[in-house]
């Protein structure tokens, strides 16, 4: 069986330089421990979890430090055996700040006896393979970290017929997922039909971009023989395919409606990495405290792929793939396209860090304050359809009411209507400033 | 660290284009036009075209200047307003109006907005339409031209094909002449009388061709345009071949190749979707060719594109997307 | 003689008969309306500050008028407004406090450095958004100005890179208070001129990191204040605007330099 | 029937009332800063225009002619008119009480608004039939209305334009009903 070309492709898009080259030819590495990890209680979209330990505290590695809070949330483990040296706030990748623990590892990464391995899954029922995805504190790892527990027990009424396994890696740079696939095709695939269990999904489709055929080439070779309905599907390389809403219309040529869920229309989308994760979860027990980061960029003197322990900083990791060989002007968490630039390198590895990125100060672009000179060029390249000129401009007058009526909501921040921008307008950070005074606004109502 | 890093918003990546590389690619893309300007005019082009770019850059300058704000004459645009002004103008026209006109359209309808990309209107045509209205017997006094190979003809006149054929079908006679095969070919190298850029279609494609590919202008306002002059006309040829003129004299005499291709594709005053560009291009079509079937003046593209520029923002309204996602058929109104 | 009758009949009879007309179209076409409304949205001083909490004048007007929305809640307007609602409504109230915006926040740019170098829109919600904000203390007055573009009376300066209140021409509408994404901004009373200028929450090392002029929460203030008019908020000390605070010790004795007078 | 189309391209296009004869500027300039509102403008004026020339026509040939008032004629259409637009007031604050919000002052204001004015005037001036006249009236709220909306369309542009500080609010937008008016001069001669 081999791939199948997606006969959609969702309207706009960017193809922007990728230099995935740099790093993507590097096999997984695991990097030791550190001398310390920080362990942010906010890995995940939702309510930071609640820390279970306190200063001095001794813990083994899966121990749980932090309990979900509630119904969107994730539990946090320790990511290795050791001490536990301060519970304080420190600034999440995104800015904001949010509680962590500081864990000095000692050395001999001792597990605790925690869940047990399970091979046999397929005796496994529905709630049980949820709610071991819940104990792990598995979440989305592309880069949103919605809760996987949420994502895989939709409402009771709410059908899913598909799941699609997130294999695009759209982001320039970033060459984690393609790894995943091309060393650990055959355990994503076991994880894909444990998920799709849990979903009752039938159709299972694996949506990778056509620029990586050794990926592709995997994937397809290690297709379960009993799922008739599994895919590998070979996406147009174009800048947004892995965003969700787009996958989901390219692969199946569906339309999530404008303010909803990709279940709305029957589809669960996850992460390769993601679904990686739910495997070693659920066949080995193990919980999430470890992920690959690409480690990459200009500066870096040896870029690779990076297993790291969560909580692993940046400077470590960069550190691990030989430091840096010329000037850094920017770091980011994350790719190019959606990352989140920080100020220095104390950030910590967290269950969405998908990729750590050092520009040169060649590669930075600057921002300017120039007027639209409406060229229409984000209009033609937003996959949402928007009129990013139009609203940057409402948004920039501070007029919130008619931006709304020009669907800001709907914008999903992937950067390429800035991308575009000749006039080198900051277009995205507009419309985040709009959909926080929306909701803002909306509350208040 | 010694320096601080920078911080801003995701994205961090950019395509690396600039209003200033679109400016200087439609600043390439006049150039043969100019070159064919200066073989058919000779000094009258050299005089004009200089003479507007360079009141043009100064009235930038100055303006801003006494406005309090930056210079900010860098990213290009003065120029390219200037060249197209003097595109616009008729060879004979004194030095002094092309300075006027080019203040006109720098200080009035650009920088009085605010500068690039505030001014609702092409600031080159409205400094054309301004000395049009102004000094309508300069701007219509052409050089002396021989029209070339008409059949059994050899005459020479002062006036554009265009204006030739609208008086004479005012004084209700026959066309002048049947513009067929190397006559053609010399309207379409730019052997005409007309305004000192407009002759050479042959030219401005070459420009036009160049903008498509480097991505400055998209084919649906100038195809549009084009499209739509050529089908109007078509249509009252057919009915009245002795009363109207062929479509492809319509197409390759007076200013629309000027027009469609770098004049009605100016993006600050253009709409920005794709589906807005189609009415646009159409509308300046109708325009056009109601202003040279029926109107008073021989030719409208200059009309034809203001008016359509000032409709741009209703157009824009109209044409919004429909949101990736939201009901078919219908906007999602919030 | 005729020509007049004439015009005034032609004249009279259309009035008479357009008059009628508009008459009936009155009587069928009537719209109810409390006349109050419109009388009292004419005291109201019409700058739409949105201070009293409604969408702006004539919304607190007939608030006022159907809701029995209380009469003192426009500060511009003040005691001379305030008096003439009351001649106007019948209802009595008493004008609250005189209230001026302050930011508490001292750390200029001399004082408080930045981590990283920001680049993107000059607005406070995006910068503190955007990687948390470019100043090393993350409570600290970022100084992109959204307060002083949000000031209805031009009230605000940015004055070394930080927000100051005017208090003699703030009028006190709070619209600073609710654009300011680090709630920086607080209502205080006129006569009320000790302050506290500070706002950060951290403990002292990672203060003194961030700023040379922040609060370490060494409580020497709340110690020397009279009657608990400074009190200690975890590190922070804040003043206690209800209470009399009229002592220098406290400013003298700070060893931040953080509490002063304005 | 040609005679009539020519009237109404004549009175939209070529004479425009806002943009040529430069009749009708208050609320060209007043209520053209959001659309719904420019409609709302242009469906009261489209009623009011059409109707005072069809009555303004009655009162001048069946009233004022007849009895040898025509020096009346100014004042009496006056009041037709202002009764007009009281009617217009009263029925719209009835049914679309947002509308006649919006449109404040303005609403009242058609009464002295040139526009309805000059086309009854015009009607007398050029001898116009009465059903000439009717349509002459509603042709030239048409143009107003044509002219109102675009200009509408490009005041939301330049509101967002950035003008030096003397030319904000309505110097630029007179500036831009200037460049308008320029471009509506391409239609001269368009009607002989």
């Amino acid at each position: 069986m081999g791939a199948i070309k997606a006969k959609f492709s969702a309207p706009g898009g960017v193809h922007p330089a990728y230099h995935k080259d740099l790093a993507a030819e590097q096999p997984i590495a695991e990097m030791p421990l550190p001398a310390s990890l920080v362990i942010s209680m906010s890995q995940h979209l939702g309510k930071p979890a609640t820390p279970t330990v306190k200063k001095g505290d001794t813990v083994l590695r899966g121990q749980v430090i932090g309990e979900a809070a509630g119904f969107i949330s994730a539990a946090v483990h320790a990511p290795t055996s050791g001490t536990v040296k301060l519970v304080a706030p420190v600034p999440t990748a995104a800015g904001p700040r949010a509680t962590a623990v500081t864990i000095e590892p000692d050395g001999e990464d001792k597990w605790i006896d925690g869940m047990a391995p399970c091979p046999d899954w397929r005796q496994l029922e529905k709630k049980d393979i949820v709610e071991k995805i819940a104990a792990a504190g598995i979440t989305g790892m592309g880069g949103a970290g919605f809760p996987t527990h949420v994502k895989v027990s939709p409402p009771p009424e709410t059908a899913i017929d598909t799941l699609i396994l997130n294999g695009a890696e759209c982001e320039p740079y970033l060459t984690a997922d393609y790894r995943l696939m091309v060393e650990r095709a055959a355990d994503i695939w076991e994880g894909a039909l444990i998920i799709a269990k849990a979903l009752e999904a039938t159709n299972i489709y694996v949506a990778i971009e056509d620029n990586k055929p050794l990926a592709i080439a995997a994937m397809a070779e290690a297709m379960p023989e009993q799922a008739g309905a599994a895919h590998v599907v070979a996406l147009k390389t174009e800048y947004p395919q892995g965003a969700e809403k787009q996958q989901i219309f390219a692969v199946t040529g569906r339309e999530v409606p404008a303010g909803g869920l990709p279940l709305n229309v029957g589809i669960v989308v996850e992460n390769v990495g993601t679904t990686l994760a739910v495997w070693d979860a659920v066949v080995n027990g193990r919980p999430l405290t470890e992920r690959v980061t690409t480690v990459t960029g200009g500066p870096v003197a040896k870029p690779g792929n990076v297993l790291a322990r969560l909580g692993t900083s940046s400077a470590d990791m960069v550190e691990f793939c030989g430091g840096t060989s010329s000037p850094v002007a920017k770091i980011i968490s994350g790719g190019p396209m959606m990352g989140f630039a920080q100020a220095d390198m104390s950030g910590p590895t967290t269950k969405t860090t998908s990729g750590l990125l050092l520009l040169g100060p060649e590669s930075v672009h600057a921002y300017e304050s120039m007027p639209c000179i409406s060229c229409g060029r984000c209009v033609g390249v937003c996959p949402m359809n928007l009129m990013p000129n139009e609203l940057s401009q409402f948004l920039e007058a501070e007029d919130y009411e008619t931006a709304e009526a020009y669907n800001v909501m709907d914008c999903i921040e992937c950067g390429c209507c800035a991308f575009e921008c000749p006039a080198h307008r900051p277009l995205v950070q507009h419309m985040r400033r709009g959909k926080a005074q929306v909701m803002l606004n909306r509350r208040k109502q | 660290m010694s320096e601080l890093s920078i911080v801003s918003s995701s994205p961090h990546a950019h395509s690396g284009s600039s209003v200033r590389r679109i400016m200087l690619d439609v600043i390439i893309a006049l150039v043969p036009a100019v070159l064919v300007s200066l073989y058919f005019f000779g000094w009258d082009a050299f005089r004009l075209t200089t003479a507007c770019v360079v009141t043009c850059v100064a009235a930038e300058a100055a303006s801003r200047k006494w406005m309090g704000r930056n210079i900010g004459i860098d990213d290009l645009s003065a120029i390219i307003t200037g060249i197209l002004l003097a595109f616009n103008l008729p060879p004979t026209l004194p030095t002094w109006m092309a300075v006027v006109g080019s203040v006109f359209a720098i200080v009035i309808c650009k920088q009085l907005f605010g500068g690039i990309g505030y001014n609702p209107f092409n600031p080159a045509l409205a400094g054309r339409v301004m000395l049009l209205i102004s000094f309508p017997v300069f701007m219509t006094r052409w050089s002396e031209w021989t029209i070339p190979s008409p059949i059994g003809m050899d005459a020479v006149t002062t006036a554009t094909p265009l204006g030739l054929v609208k008086t004479t079908i005012g004084s209700a006679g026959a066309l002048p002449f049947d513009f067929t095969g190397s006559a053609m070919l010399q309207l379409f190298v730019g052997n005409q009388n007309g305004c000192i850029g407009e002759v050479s279609a042959a030219a401005l494609l070459l420009g036009g061709i160049y903008l498509l590919i480097r991505r400055c202008i998209t084919w649906h306002i100038p195809v549009a345009y084009i499209a739509t002059v050529a089908v109007f006309s078509g249509i009252l040829w057919i009915h009245h071949p002795q009363q109207n003129l062929a479509p492809h004299f319509h197409v390759l005499s007076g200013g629309l190749m000027l027009g469609a291709i770098f004049m009605a594709t100016d993006m600050v005053t253009s709409p920005v979707t794709k589906r807005g560009m189609l009415v646009f291009g159409i509308g300046c079509g109708i325009l056009t060719m109601l202003i040279r079937k029926w109107g008073g003046y021989p030719e409208g593209v200059s009309f034809a594109i203001l008016l359509m520029n000032a409709v741009t923002p209703l157009i824009n309204r109209a044409t919004r997307p429909r949101v990736f996602g939201a009901p078919k058929g219908g906007r999602k109104q919030s | 003689m005729t020509m007049v009758i004439q015009t005034v009949l032609t004249i009279g009879g259309a009035g008479l008969v357009c008059g009628g007309a508009l008459a009936l179209a009155a009587r069928f076409l009537a719209v109810k309306e409390d006349p109050r409304v419109a009388e009292v949205d004419g005291i109201l001083p019409g700058a739409n500050c949105g201070g009293c909490g409604y969408a702006g004048c004539a919304a607190y007007a007939e608030a006022i008028v159907l809701e029995d929305a209380p009469i003192n809640l426009c500060a511009p307007g003040g005691a001379e407004i305030l008096s003439k609602l009351a001649g106007a409504t019948g209802q009595t109230a008493q004008m609250a406090e005189h209230k001026v915006a302050i930011v508490l926040c001292g750390g200029d740019v001399e004082n408080a450095p930045r981590k990283f170098d920001y680049n993107g829109v000059a607005d406070c919600q995006a910068a503190h958004t955007t990687g948390g904000g470019d100043k090393a203390c993350p409570y600290g007055c970022l100084g992109y100005a959204s307060c002083s573009r949000a000031c209805p009376v031009g009230a605000i300066e940015i004055v070394d890179g930080i927000a100051k209140v005017h208090p003699d021409l703030c009028i006190s509408c709070g619209a600073c208070v609710r654009t300011c994404p680090r709630a920086l901004i607080k209502m205080v009373p006129y006569a009320r001129k000790i302050h506290v200028m500070c706002s950060s929450r951290d403990k002292g090392p990672a203060v003194k990191k961030a700023c040379k002029v922040g609060c370490i929460g060494c409580t020497i203030c709340a110690k020397l204040a009279e009657d608990e008019a400074i009190k200690m908020q975890g590190f922070l000390a804040v003043v206690d605007y209800d209470k009399e605070l009229d002592n220098d010790a406290v400013i003298e004795k700070c060893p931040g330099k953080c509490i002063v007078r304005i | 029937m040609t005679e009539y189309v020519l009237l109404i391209i004549g009175a939209v296009l070529v004479n425009n009332f806002v943009l040529t004869r430069f009749l009708g500027i208050c609320p060209f300039l007043g209520v053209s800063k959001k659309l719904p509102t420019a409609l709302g403008m242009c469906g009261a004026v489209i009623f009011v225009m059409t109707s005072a020339s069809a009555v303004t026509w009655a009162l001048q040939h069946l009233v004022l002619v007849p009895l040898g008032l025509g020096y009346l004629q100014t004042i009496a259409f006056i009041l037709v008119i202002a009764s007009f637009v009281q009617l217009v007031d009263i029925a719209m604050k009835k049914f679309a009480p947002p509308l006649h919000a919006a449109l404040g002052i303005f609403l009242p204001l058609i009464t002295t608004n040139c526009a309805v004015l000059g086309v009854s005037v015009l009607n007398v001036q050029l001898q116009y039939g009465f059903l000439k006249a009717v349509v002459f009236g509603f042709a030239a709220s048409l143009g107003f209305s044509l002219a109102l909306l675009i200009f509408t369309g490009l005041r939301e542009k330049i509101d967002r334009a950035n003008p030096p500080k003397a030319f904000q609010g309505v110097a630029i937008a007179l500036v831009t009903a200037g460049l308008l008016s320029l471009a509506f001069m391409g239609f001269a001669g368009l009607v002989k």
